[in-house]
């Protein structure tokens, strides 16, 4: 009795044009502590969220705060009740400024006048931001040209500046790297010792064990259960969101690597990356890792013709390619999975159809006219070989979970049958399942011969995928690593530019 | 500090510039050349202030009477000795003309008058009377008994109102005639066509067409033709070469002639008269005709 | 089979809407539905579908064309130069749908190579259009273009009693509809207008695609003037003005959204419907012109809104 | 610092741009660079220049209002009607600011709460506006507004020799400047046009937002034309027809984004004195209205084509 809830959600239910995304699900966060939110992709995390912040009404059940009976319509109503949330999706006004971004909704103010206390803004912003630990972010940049990851924190900084009682973070490290992650944790730690509760969702396990105190488990819209850290194990959690065990995190990865067949000599662009070179073997996985804005993310989409090179070459089987535009590499079999899903990856309200077909119209026309039976057939064999969850082809990818959107995204490059496949942080956001799921395809990928690079800002998967890894440190390689000899700390040290 | 007096005129010294030197420059503010009728109306005057070796500033207002009054203001930034004027509008025209006046330009209204303001003269035809004439001629045609179409200018625009105005002044009082339908084909020989096709669907008769200018009714004499209407009587309003070809032709019975370029020459012969000091009559007619077979 | 109705949800809005107004329309004119006043209003919608056929795909990649009417004028102009010139008609009319397409690609460059808004890029060329086919037509029409059978029938002619216009807006729906359902380069449009950026990093060539589409609209705009042209034996200076708002307006009403990437093109063609049927009766119930603006814009507003609520 | 210049970025280009054209035309027509002619371009701006302001916050939210000109006819016809009756002057003009401020209310529902697309909502609108306005003036001008010297000012009158509309323009000028910069709604406004479902989300109240701008907009446009009815002393029923495309010029001229969210009122300001010199500078030179529309439409290309590539 002596457990307060701050928030019980119980028995609740939802459902979108009739398909049941929630069913009779219970939830409560107490005070002071760190409730882990896990599943699968699409077991109905963020729309439990949505629910409680009225962002989307329920069709079922109760939701009590501070023991009252809640029916938020809208999320500024939730926030006055001090919930507040940071979205999977980012929330970002581009052209606005960090400082304006941080406090939109709930500016600063010359008394109730509607007149902006600018200084005091900027000053709060500077001061949430170096609490964060990262200082190196200027109340007065631009939002919109910060790295996602950046952007991520600004969101972090501006949800832990309010007063609030409880946090909800729904997947808030996915687009961080392990340094800002660090210094995450120390600030939700010592909120916490204030008091203040937090919903935490994540797919990376290791955090959920590093700061939660309990779980909560859904799996397919259904209540499976709540834990407490302590009593459980990463099996326990692993099998409780899967419904059966996983095995081995990692699918052991022994294939022959052949000759090299990919080569980046000198490549460089002014200001962001400077004198790039490395090669890659066919069946080889070169993972590359770095923190955020160490420029990977410009060095593929140089190499894939999406940004001008400054210099420096690109060849295939010592065949110079033509970086003028990203169809010259795709036609000669290169694939390159970016890591802006939405921005950059799929067109959100067009079909999984449409959208896989985008990079394969050489398969599925003739003569410039689209074959539907060809069509429809590669469409189905890559939705069913990534076990992509859906109604079918026709699903508008906008209405998939940010995992089932990752499928679709991999499956529009497997296929163009690529002999080099670029992936971009592939498993940001993806469930524990799938990221098994897509390990296991880029072996499968690599046993034919492919040779793949995966930039991941995630150290143990780096560590457990790869052949050889590359390290970047503000532009420039620092370091290249072969699997054996590999280790977090030799990452970490190359990657902040020590020896 | 307040007033509502340009502070930048009566400083005398505009007043000596530019007759002095021989040359005459006229400004010319021209309603819109959207239009072939103003076209050739500038054609006029250009050509008589090339054989007078004048020099010649024209603007096009663009049928907006805001955009005429900056045109006219520009015009009095460039020291013209005299200014001609086509108003969009006739009211909205004055202040226009009571910005020369204070710069002691004198002002010649063309086609269409100024309701205030000091002019030295007004060179038109009457666009009341023409709708006259046209009421006039139809009805004869008729024998004062039928079913007549109108088809109307831009709504609004002056030239809709008159020859709309002077038309009905005969009409309305004819028991016999009756106006069956009238619709707007905004000046336009496509509308002219369409808005024609149109009416015909919905009347089981016609007699007459009128149309307030020749754009239109020659539009709408596509529109009876391709029925294979031929014994409607069609009347425009303007005299351009394609009606007065068809008059001629007998596809169309009559048009309206304003012999705009008349109408040009004689505006740039009377600012030179002005411009000499010498004497002009207040309303100098360019007559009207009624162009038939 | 629900997927099926799920697809065409758009279309069904403005299709009723369209059955609705024909319906009241009929009621209170007796002229409104016979043979012969709907062929003379498919006749006269067909200028503007085939402008809005065009400005499908242009509003399908994101973009706007408001120089339709200006490359009209400027097209058909050109083309009468050719044809008083004494050219066979036939080269002439071919040579004008050439220019068409090329003013259409010099708005294409614009906006995919020169980054400018389409919507400031075409205003630009709007005016500069229009102000090329005053120059060169001085501001008078050119008349009398030709007498010949071939150049006369594009217009006035008919076949089996369906007017040539008529006939050429269908030949353009099936083909263009063909291109945007079937092809890869009407996916690419779609695309492009979804995600731009997505579509490049896909191998799209977004820019070539763009000027195409500009182009196809160029063509199809003097193709509108060359019907027009026959029609009156003449070329006006003025034709055009204001046509952009027509076909923009029809294809809205269609159901395609403004911000690219999702809409069809029978809905532009249901849009052209509605829009002439609006036109047609209002002039048969002799509605004076100045109401006529009112209740056009009411129900340009009215089918919007209603397609609107059935998207819920 | 660095932030600063990076900031006032985009209107570097078109204020470059303004000074270049300003100097040439200097050269070429010795009226030009007058104090006469500078303050009688500045009169001719403002009417431009105020309803682009408006044009600037509705753009910001990624709206656009092609009603402005109707609104304005609509709006100083009825405050003419309101004037020959016999109301006092300065009465009078605030109904008619509460008129346009209505009219522009009524886009703002539609677009807000009826979810219809600004381009297809106010062109409706402007087809309504523009009916009513015909009807109410039975298509006849309004005249005799007045003889009062407050309502002579408005559009007439000087102030230490600087013209009324002159500072009317600048007076708008410094409220609008102050409202986008220094306060929430400013900002409610940016986050909107930025990304509105984060705006929302952030506890926006979008729709009531976009409502203001709208009505914002109608208020300016009816100043504007009240400017132009007591410069005319008579209000027009075909006042301000296509003035949408001019202050939309304006506002993209001077560096604000049609995608929303990104843009400056100073930018504006430079955007509608660039045409305004563009317009009064052909004039001067006496370069024929053909060939003024090819080279305005040239400049208004080359201004933003210009600030593309400062982007870089
Ligand atoms: N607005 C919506 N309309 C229709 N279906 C929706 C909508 N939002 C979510 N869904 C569906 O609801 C289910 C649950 O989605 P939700 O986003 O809650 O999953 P999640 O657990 O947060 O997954 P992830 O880990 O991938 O973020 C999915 O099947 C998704 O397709
Ligand atoms: N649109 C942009 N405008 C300006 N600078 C940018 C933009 N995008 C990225 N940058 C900067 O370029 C640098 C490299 O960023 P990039 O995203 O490539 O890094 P990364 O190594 O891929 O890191 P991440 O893990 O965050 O993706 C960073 O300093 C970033 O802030
Ligand atoms: O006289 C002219 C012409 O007839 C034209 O067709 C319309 O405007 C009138 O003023
Ligand atoms: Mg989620
Ligand atoms: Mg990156």
């Amino acid at each position: 009795m002596a457990i307060t809830s701050i928030i019980e959600m119980d028995n609740i239910s939802k459902s979108f044009s009739g398909n049941q995304v929630l069913k009779g699900v219970n939830f409560d966060v107490r005070k002071g502590e760190i409730h882990a939110l896990m599943g699968e992709n699409g077991a109905g995390k963020s729309t439990l969220v949505k629910v409680l912040t009225g962002i989307h009404s329920r069709d079922n059940g109760i939701i009590k705060v501070k023991g009252k009976e809640a029916h938020f319509t809208n999320p500024k109503q939730a926030e006055k009740q001090g919930i507040i949330v940071i979205h999977q999706e980012l929330n970002i006004i581009p052209h606005l400024t960090v400082a304006q971004n941080m406090f939109l909704g709930k500016e600063i103010t010359y008394g109730k006048s509607g007149i902006l206390n600018t200084k005091k803004i900027n000053e709060l912003t500077k001061k949430s931001l170096h609490e964060l630990g990262v200082g190196n972010i200027k109340p007065d940049d631009l939002a919109g040209e910060l790295s996602v990851g950046k952007q991520q924190m600004v969101e972090i900084a501006r949800a832990l500046a309010t007063n609030a009682e409880v946090i909800i973070m729904d997947e808030p490290t996915a687009a961080l790297t392990d340094r800002e992650i660090e210094s995450l944790f120390k600030v939700i730690q010592s909120l916490k010792q204030q008091g203040v509760s937090f919903v935490y969702i994540s797919h990376r396990m290791e955090e959920i064990f590093e700061i939660c105190d309990r779980i909560t488990i859904l799996r397919d819209g259904q209540y499976i259960g709540t834990e407490n850290i302590a009593d459980t194990s990463f099996e326990k959690v692993v099998k409780m969101m899967v419904g059966r065990e996983l095995g081995d995190r990692f699918p052991a990865k022994n294939n022959p690597i052949g000759d090299v067949i990919f080569q980046v000599e000198n490549l460089s662009s002014k200001g962001v990356f400077h004198n790039i070179s490395f090669v890659v073997k066919e069946g080889e996985i070169l993972g590359v890792a770095g923190l955020m804005g160490a420029g990977r993310t410009e060095v593929m989409e140089t190499i894939f013709g999406y940004r001008k090179k400054e210099s420096g070459t690109v060849k295939l089987k010592g065949k110079v390619l033509n970086t003028s535009h990203p169809g010259n590499l795709i036609d000669a079999g290169i694939g390159f999975i970016t890591e802006d899903r939405k921005g950059k990856g799929l067109v959100l309200h067009s079909t999984i159809r449409e959208n896989i077909s985008l990079t394969n119209f050489k398969t599925i026309s003739n003569g410039g006219v689209i074959v539907n039976s060809k069509e429809k057939m590669l469409v189905d064999d890559l939705i069913e070989q990534l076990h992509v969850k859906t109604t079918g082809r026709e699903q508008v990818v906008q209405s998939l979970s940010g995992g089932n959107q990752q499928k679709v995204v991999i499956s529009k490059w497997l296929g163009i049958n690529p002999r080099v496949l670029i992936l971009d942080e592939p498993t940001r956001g993806v469930d524990i399942g799938a990221k098994k799921e897509i390990y296991t395809i880029m072996n499968e990928l690599t046993k034919n011969g492919v040779a793949i690079i995966m930039i991941s800002s995630e150290l143990p998967e780096v560590l457990g995928v790869s052949d050889r890894i590359m390290v970047m440190h503000e532009g420039k390689i620092s370091a290249f690593l072969n699997r054996n000899e590999a280790t977090q700390e030799k990452i970490m040290t190359a990657a902040t530019g020590g020896n | 500090a307040c007033s509502t007096k340009d502070p930048g005129t009566g400083d005398s010294e505009d007043a000596e510039k530019g007759s002095g030197n021989g040359t005459i420059k006229i400004g010319l503010s021209i309603s819109t050349l959207n239009n072939p009728f103003f076209v050739t109306l500038r054609d006029g005057a250009e050509k008589a202030a090339n054989e007078k070796g004048f020099e010649l500033v024209t603007s096009d207002a663009q049928d907006d009477p805001s955009t005429q009054l900056s045109d006219i203001e520009d015009l009095l930034q460039q020291d013209i000795d005299a200014l001609l004027v086509n108003p969009v509008d006739s009211e909205a025209i004055v202040s226009a003309v009571e910005l020369a006046n204070n710069a002691d330009i004198p002002v010649i209204t063309v086609d269409r008058s100024s309701e205030g303001g000091e002019v030295a003269a007004h060179i038109a035809s009457d666009n009341v009377e023409g709708g006259k004439m046209v009421g006039e001629f139809i009805a004869e045609q008729l024998g004062e008994e039928g079913k007549v179409v109108e088809l109307e200018g831009i709504p609004g625009a002056s030239a809709t109102r008159e020859r709309g105005q002077g038309f009905h002044e005969i009409v309305d009082d004819m028991d016999g005639i009756e106006i069956v339908a009238n619709q707007t084909a905004n000046f336009d020989r496509t509308e002219g066509l369409s808005v024609m096709e149109n009416i015909i669907q919905s009347t089981d008769q016609i007699d007459a067409v009128f149309a307030h200018n020749d754009e239109m009714a020659l539009g709408a004499l596509e529109a009876l033709e391709a029925k294979g209407v031929s014994d409607v009587i069609v009347v425009g309003f303007d005299a351009t070469d394609d009606a007065v070809e068809a008059v001629e032709g007998g596809r169309m019975d009559a048009t309206i002639a304003q012999k705009p370029e008349l109408i040009g020459e004689s505006a740039i012969e009377t600012a030179e008269k002005v411009v000499k000091g010498e004497k002009v009559e207040e309303f100098i007619p360019v007559e009207l005709e009624l162009i038939t077979k | 089979m629900k997927n099926y109705i799920k697809n065409n949800l758009s279309i069904i809005g403005p299709l009723v809407g369209l059955i609705i107004f024909s319906i009241i329309l009929g009621f209170m004119s007796n002229n409104f539905l016979t043979l012969n006043n709907i062929l003379n209003l498919f006749r006269q919608v067909s200028v503007n579908a085939l402008i809005a056929f065009g400005m499908t795909f242009v509003i399908l990649t994101a973009g706007i064309d408001l120089s339709v009417g200006s490359t009209l004028a400027l097209g058909s102009a050109l083309t009468a130069g050719l044809l008083t010139s004494g050219m066979d008609p036939l080269l002439a009319v071919l040579i004008g749908l050439l220019i068409g397409l090329a003013l259409g690609a010099i708005n294409g460059l614009i906006i995919a190579k020169g980054k400018v808004a389409p919507f400031i890029a075409t205003l630009a060329t709007m005016t500069i259009y229009r102000g090329v086919t005053l120059v060169y037509t001085d501001g008078k029409p050119i008349t009398g273009l030709s007498d010949s059978f071939t150049f006369e029938m594009i217009g006035g002619g008919y076949v089996f009693g369906i007017p040539f216009p008529v006939i050429l807006m269908f030949i353009a729906f099936i083909i263009l509809y063909f291109v945007l359902r079937k092809t890869v380069f009407g996916r690419q449009v779609y695309a492009i207008g979804g995600n731009e950026e997505a579509a490049k990093l896909s191998g799209i060539k977004a820019d070539r695609v763009k000027i195409w589409v500009y182009s196809l609209t160029g063509m199809l705009s003097v193709l509108a003037g060359i019907i027009i042209s026959s029609r009156l034996n003449s070329a006006q200076p003025t034709a055009g003005t204001t046509y952009e708002l027509d076909a923009i307006a029809a294809v809205v009403i269609g159901g395609t959204s403004l911000a690219g990437g999702k809409g069809k093109i029978v809905g532009t063609l249901i849009g052209a419907l509605i829009i002439g049927v609006i036109d047609n009766g209002l002039n048969l119930l002799n509605v004076s012109s100045f109401y006529q603006q009112i209740v056009k814009g009411g129900i340009i507003l009215l089918a919007v809104l209603l397609d609107r609520s059935s998207d819920k």
